[in-house]
């Protein structure tokens, strides 16, 4: 975080995954979702809120360690800000939560 | 004045007290310590260590002070919103620009007459926008929400008559959306729901013709004027009989203001609409019964 | 002290947090889409029913693919393949053009269907629908500008690839696009289930 | 400093260094931050100054006797007066001004770290400007919604809506990336020795501020849009006819433009948290208290937005929450206001002008602060809300507090930017009239409100009449003292004294800088070996 961390080295020199790791990478984001539309194929109701969620959380998870390098990310504060992005809107949508079920 | 009023007050004057000590406290130190230490006074500063117990006392005690206001605000908070279960229920309807009361056997008033020392409970419609009733003197305020069921309650302790306003900002005429609240003695009350012809002191609309108090009472003379004067919508004097050109399903005409003209664009406001004029008015059918929609027409007859 | 490395670190923090904006942004609608559901569950049930699923997995499909071309191109560049990394540059806008080609045919079926806001048809079903129909144009609405949006970007991206003025030396540009391309991915990887699978 | 002057040669202030562009093209494609800082300058200064003529203007209707303008004419002034103080004066001006010209000098750099981004930016403010400027003349008019575009009303009215709304999204875009701009210069510019904890706690209030600007504001951004869309579509997310819920609407509303008077007020603390150390000629107390009560503000009070719909229909659980949690904010606020005032303690106190507008600030956001608890209180507020007390709690919050904060940076750095100073014993003048003025303008208010005078009345009962006399007269005395303050800062500009470089004797590294700067700041960037408020040791640093 501090001023020594801006020394570093640009990040599309090969320190990160391997082109066959992006394909695998891709190739486990597809078969998620098949099975995510296979499993919306069956009734399971409540359930399949939570399954299908949280296939996309996986995929998505994928996407940003994979794809987008977070995975080898070593500034904290670059690690932070998904999950500060999220925490915001956790908190949003639960407070506004807290008004719409007990109205 | 109502339950409610010490109620609130109550609250508002302890977090009252407490301000006022603690802004006392503020600008005290802040002007001692500006004179005292005053640079040609004391040349040399001296540093002032940093204490944690200091620092904890400074988020313990406001901590502490806060959370009693807090519960003082709760509770009478819980006794505003908890509104006994046999309260006299009142609707209220809230539209640009007006208020509406209609009490449980049907009876309509522009006024909200309610008995002394019974429990009232307003329920509120709003027919447009977002309205707030609010009766500062009761210390209650509650919006009117289009889609949304939301009520205040109170139970009145003098007798007199008190302002209901709008507090939430509702568009051109918001400042006039005023209406009265009159506490009377039960029996006169109970006389005057049933349909006695009672003036109660302080009504808004007394003496009038039982057609223009109809276009007082339920809001009409907000947008339409009895002069001549444009407003929102058409002026009504002179209207009856006369030729207006209207827009009908995107096709000009001009038709003739007679008894049907006038009963169609009361109920039914935007099948005809009135060449310069907007499509706002909200059907008024569930405002006006048949009966009421006979008088206000033989009123305008007569509005030459 | 190296001046493109600094440029590196600063720009890749900068998109970072302007990652973080674009989630907040969807995230109002997020918002909406969650309180209705709540409100209207049998409503947004039939709504999803209306909806083309074999062309939302469709389209899935196509993101997914074109994040992974982007991903590639910034592989090759990193190798030092810039004419490899150009064609994958080139494929993910093609992509992009394929969701936009399959959204469109989707959409105007909907409107065929008289399944447009403010139409006679939409207006005549339940509330809890009109909601759900106002949340899919809104929030695939704004997904699709953002795709509008990085076609642009990455079509800059490809013509400076190609002129030699993104190197392996200096890929932030090329890196960022990508960055923000993969949030494009993301966002509708949650936006197909929500709309096509969740009944 | 005395390295300083043997370079005298070489040192050009930078409103006169040559740049690619000559004459107004320099400050048009100027990508310094000091020019931009400017720019924002002038462009704020104005729409202030036009937002205070109509803000006159209600209190000229509000005579009694006096009515000047019709109903919909007084809508539209109360709705334009908020716009343009809350959109285009209150939250960009300490961030664009002074965030601008003073953060990376602050933490020892030479610019912004994005200078290209900076200046598109003041772009994207200016487009947003004549746009809402724009819609009050085209469409059907002033909007007359209030600055809060209630749904559905917004939706219904004839007015000009969708443009007035469209103005306030790209007015977000560019608080949003003057925010990323902020939070990314301050992690990657500090100069080598400038830990976290060595920066000017004013640096803090502007990097908490930047966080609050990018977390918070796309849900304004996305609530403008749905609003435009809603009018333009129809589409029916808020409009109640359609199964739309206007409470939503509200939350979304409030979840940005809560955490917005924390952008407003947060950067103002910071410039108050410098201004006490340096004429108390003592170490600030308690600066990590100080730093991490910035963060607690900017990340609690992002959680307290429902205390604006106590009365409004949102449910009786969530108010309770959210009143709880609005109490909570109001502890780090407190623990500012105890340190700065131990600051004081034993320090040499000069009271020159930016520090008098510094101790009102105290004054006035104390009872701005204070009179908050009123409506943060569940019971309370509902006799409050929606009154005349709330519109004289966020004057003196907003303008007590965030504009006599932005005063006191006014008259503290004036000399740095300028490179003159302003006549001493008349901004004192100035600042009594301003003062009491202020008072006399606004305390009316809180007892107009509860007695029950709701705000946004173009009339009023007449037993107001004599309250609405006092705060009209208060604001007229008001603007004189504003007249008065602007009028010696531009008699200072033009006519001044030479200023120092350190006038005041601060330690932080702005004033290591010649008055005003050159073009790059510092010719070497410091190396920071101590806190920004050691005095003693100002000599061996940088």
């Amino acid at each position: 975080m501090n001023a020594d961390a801006s020394r570093e080295m640009p990040d599309a020199r090969p320190h990160g995954p391997t082109t066959r790791s992006y394909v695998a990478v891709w190739g486990a984001l597809i078969v998620l979702t098949a099975t995510t539309v296979a499993v919306a194929g069956f009734n399971l109701q409540k359930i399949a809120i939570i399954v299908c969620l949280g296939i996309a959380a996986v995929k998505s998870t994928l996407v940003l360690f994979y794809f987008m390098h977070l995975r080898y990310e070593h500034r904290l504060i670059i690690k932070l800000l998904i999950p500060i992005a999220i925490g915001a809107l956790a908190i949003f949508i639960g407070l506004t939560f807290s008004d719409v079920i007990t109205r | 004045m109502a339950t409610s009023t010490g109620v609130v007050d109550g609250a508002l004057i302890y977090i009252l007290a407490m301000s006022v000590l603690l802004l006392f406290l503020i600008v005290f130190f802040m002007i001692y310590f500006a004179v005292r230490y005053r640079a040609s006074r004391n040349p040399v500063p001296s540093e002032l260590p940093e204490s944690p117990l200091i620092e904890a006392i400074w988020v313990i005690v406001p901590t502490l002070l806060v959370t009693t206001m807090f519960i003082y605000g709760l509770t009478g908070f819980r006794f505003l919103r908890s509104a006994p279960a046999n309260s006299l229920v009142v609707k209220v309807y809230a539209r640009q620009w007006s208020w509406l009361f209609e009490y449980d056997n049907g009876k309509k008033s522009a006024d909200l007459i309610v008995p002394l020392g019974k429990n009232v409970r307003c329920e509120l419609i709003s027919a447009d926008v977002i309205h707030g009733f609010y009766v500062p003197a009761f210390r209650i305020q509650q919006d009117a929400v289009p889609g949304l069921a939301t009520y205040a309650w109170f139970n009145a302790t003098t007798m007199g008559s008190y302002y209901i306003l709008c507090s939430q900002y509702c568009g051109r005429r918001h400042s006039a959306m005023i209406a009265k609240l009159i506490v009377v003695p039960p029996d006169q009350f109970e006389a005057w729901r049933q349909g006695k012809k009672i003036e109660f002191t302080g009504a808004s609309y007394a003496n009038m013709p039982a057609g223009e108090r109809l276009l007082y009472e339920r809001g009409c003379v907000s947008c339409h004027s009895l002069e001549d004067n444009k407003m929102m919508g058409p002026p009504f004097k002179g209207l009856f009989g006369s030729q207006v050109v209207v827009t009908t399903a995107g096709v000009q005409r001009t038709v003739v203001a007679d008894s049907a003209y006038i009963h169609k664009s009361i109920v039914d406001p935007g099948a005809d609409i009135v060449s310069g004029f907007p499509n706002t008015m909200p059907p008024s059918k569930d405002v006006v019964s048949e009966d009421e929609i006979g008088r206000i027409i033989s009123y305008l007859k007569g509005l030459k | 002290m190296n001046a493109s490395e600094d440029a590196h670190a600063a720009g890749r923090l900068g998109i970072w947090l302007f990652i973080s904006t674009e989630i907040i942004l969807f995230g109002g609608l997020f918002l909406l889409y969650s309180m209705y559901r709540l409100k209207n569950p049998a409503d947004f049930h039939a709504g999803s029913l209306e909806l083309n699923r074999v062309l939302g997995t469709l389209n899935t499909v196509i993101l997914i693919t074109s994040s992974l071309c982007v991903a590639l191109a910034i592989d090759s560049l990193g190798k030092g393949r810039t004419r490899k990394s150009a064609w994958f540059v080139a494929a993910t806008i093609a992509c992009a053009f394929g969701f936009l080609i399959v959204k469109f045919f989707e959409w105007t079926a909907k409107f065929h269907h008289g399944l447009y806001p403010n139409a006679k048809v939409l207006l005549s079903l339940p509330k809890g629908e009109n909601l759900f129909f106002g949340l899919y144009y809104l929030m695939t609405g704004l997904h699709g500008v953002h795709v509008i949006v990085g076609i642009g970007v990455l079509s800059v991206m490809l013509v400076r690839v190609l002129r030699g003025t993104i190197t392996p030396q200096n890929p932030t540009y090329l890196v960022n696009s990508g960055l923000y391309w993969h949030l494009v991915d993301i966002i509708w990887i949650f936006l197909f289930p929500l709309f096509y699978l969740i009944t | 400093m005395a390295e300083r002057e043997t370079h005298e040669s070489d040192y050009v202030p930078y409103f006169l260094h040559k740049g690619k562009y000559p004459g107004a093209l320099g400050w048009l494609l100027a990508t310094d931050h000091k020019r931009i800082g400017l720019l924002y300058l002038a462009c704020i200064a104005t729409f202030f100054s036009v937002a205070v003529i109509i803000g006159v203007i209600m209190r000229i209707n509000m005579l009694p006797g006096h009515v000047i303008l019709t109903a919909q004419q007084y809508n539209a002034a109360f709705t334009l007066h908020g716009i343009i103080m809350v959109f285009l004066v209150v939250i960009p001006a300490v961030p664009t001004i002074f965030g601008n010209f003073f953060l990376p000098i602050l933490i020892g750099g030479r610019d912004m770290i994005f200078p290209r981004l900076n200046l598109f930016t003041w772009y994207l403010f200016v487009l947003g400007a004549v746009l809402a400027l724009v819609s009050v003349f085209f469409g059907g008019g002033a909007v007359d919604t209030g600055w809060t575009f209630y749904v559905p009303f917004s939706l219904k009215t004839t007015v000009n809506v969708p443009l007035a709304v469209f103005a306030v999204f790209i007015l977000g875009m560019s608080s949003i990336l003057t925010g990323i701009n902020i939070v990314t210069t301050v992690h990657q510019l500090r100069a080598p020795g400038m830990g976290f904890f060595r920066m000017p706690l004013s640096v803090w209030g502007f990097y908490a501020t930047a966080w609050v600007q990018i977390l918070a504001t796309p849900i304004i951004g996305i609530t403008m849009l749905l609003v435009v869309m809603e009018r333009l579509f129809g589409i029916g997310v808020f409009d109640p006819a359609k199964g739309g819920d206007p409470l939503l609407y509200q939350h979304l509303f409030w979840i940005y433009s809560h955490p917005a008077v924390y952008i407003m007020i947060l950067p103002a603390m910071g410039v108050i948290s410098d201004i006490f150390p340096v004429f108390s000629r003592k170490n600030i107390y308690g600066y990590k208290m100080i730093a991490f009560s910035s963060l607690a503000i900017a990340s609690v009070g992002s959680l307290v937005w429902g205390h604006h719909m106590y009365v409004s229909g949102q449910s009786d659980t969530a108010g309770i929450i959210f009143s709880l949690l609005t109490f909570l904010v109001a502890v780090p606020s407190a623990i500012k206001v105890f340190n700065w005032l131990a600051t004081m303690y034993k320090g040499s106190i000069q009271v020159e002008p930016p520090f008098l507008y510094a101790l009102s600030f105290i004054f006035l956001f104390s009872i701005g602060g204070l009179t908050g608890l009123f409506l943060g209180a569940l019971s309370p507020n509902v006799q409050l809300h929606n009154t005349y007390f709330v519109v004289a709690h966020f004057h003196y919050v907003i303008f007590g507090g965030m504009g006599f904060g932005l005063a006191a940076a006014v008259h503290y750095w004036f000399p740095k930017m300028t490179g003159k100073m302003y006549n001493k014993p008349l901004s004192v003048v100035a600042w009594l009239v301003v003062f009491v003025g202020f008072n006399i303008f606004y305390f009316p208010m809180f007892i107009l409100g509860w007695e029950g005078m709701p705000r946004r009345y173009y009339d009023y009962l007449p037993q107001f009449a004599t309250l609405h006399q006092v705060a009209s007269i208060g604001s007229f005395i008001m603007v004189a003292g504003l007249v008065l303050v602007a009028g010696n800062l531009l008699r200072g500009l033009v006519a001044g004294a030479r200023a120092p470089a350190n006038p005041w004797g601060g330690a932080t590294l702005e004033w290591t800088l010649p008055s005003p700067p050159g073009q790059e700041d510092f010719e070497e960037i410091p190396v920071i070996t101590h806190g920004p408020y050691e005095f003693d040791k100002k000599e061996s640093g940088a």
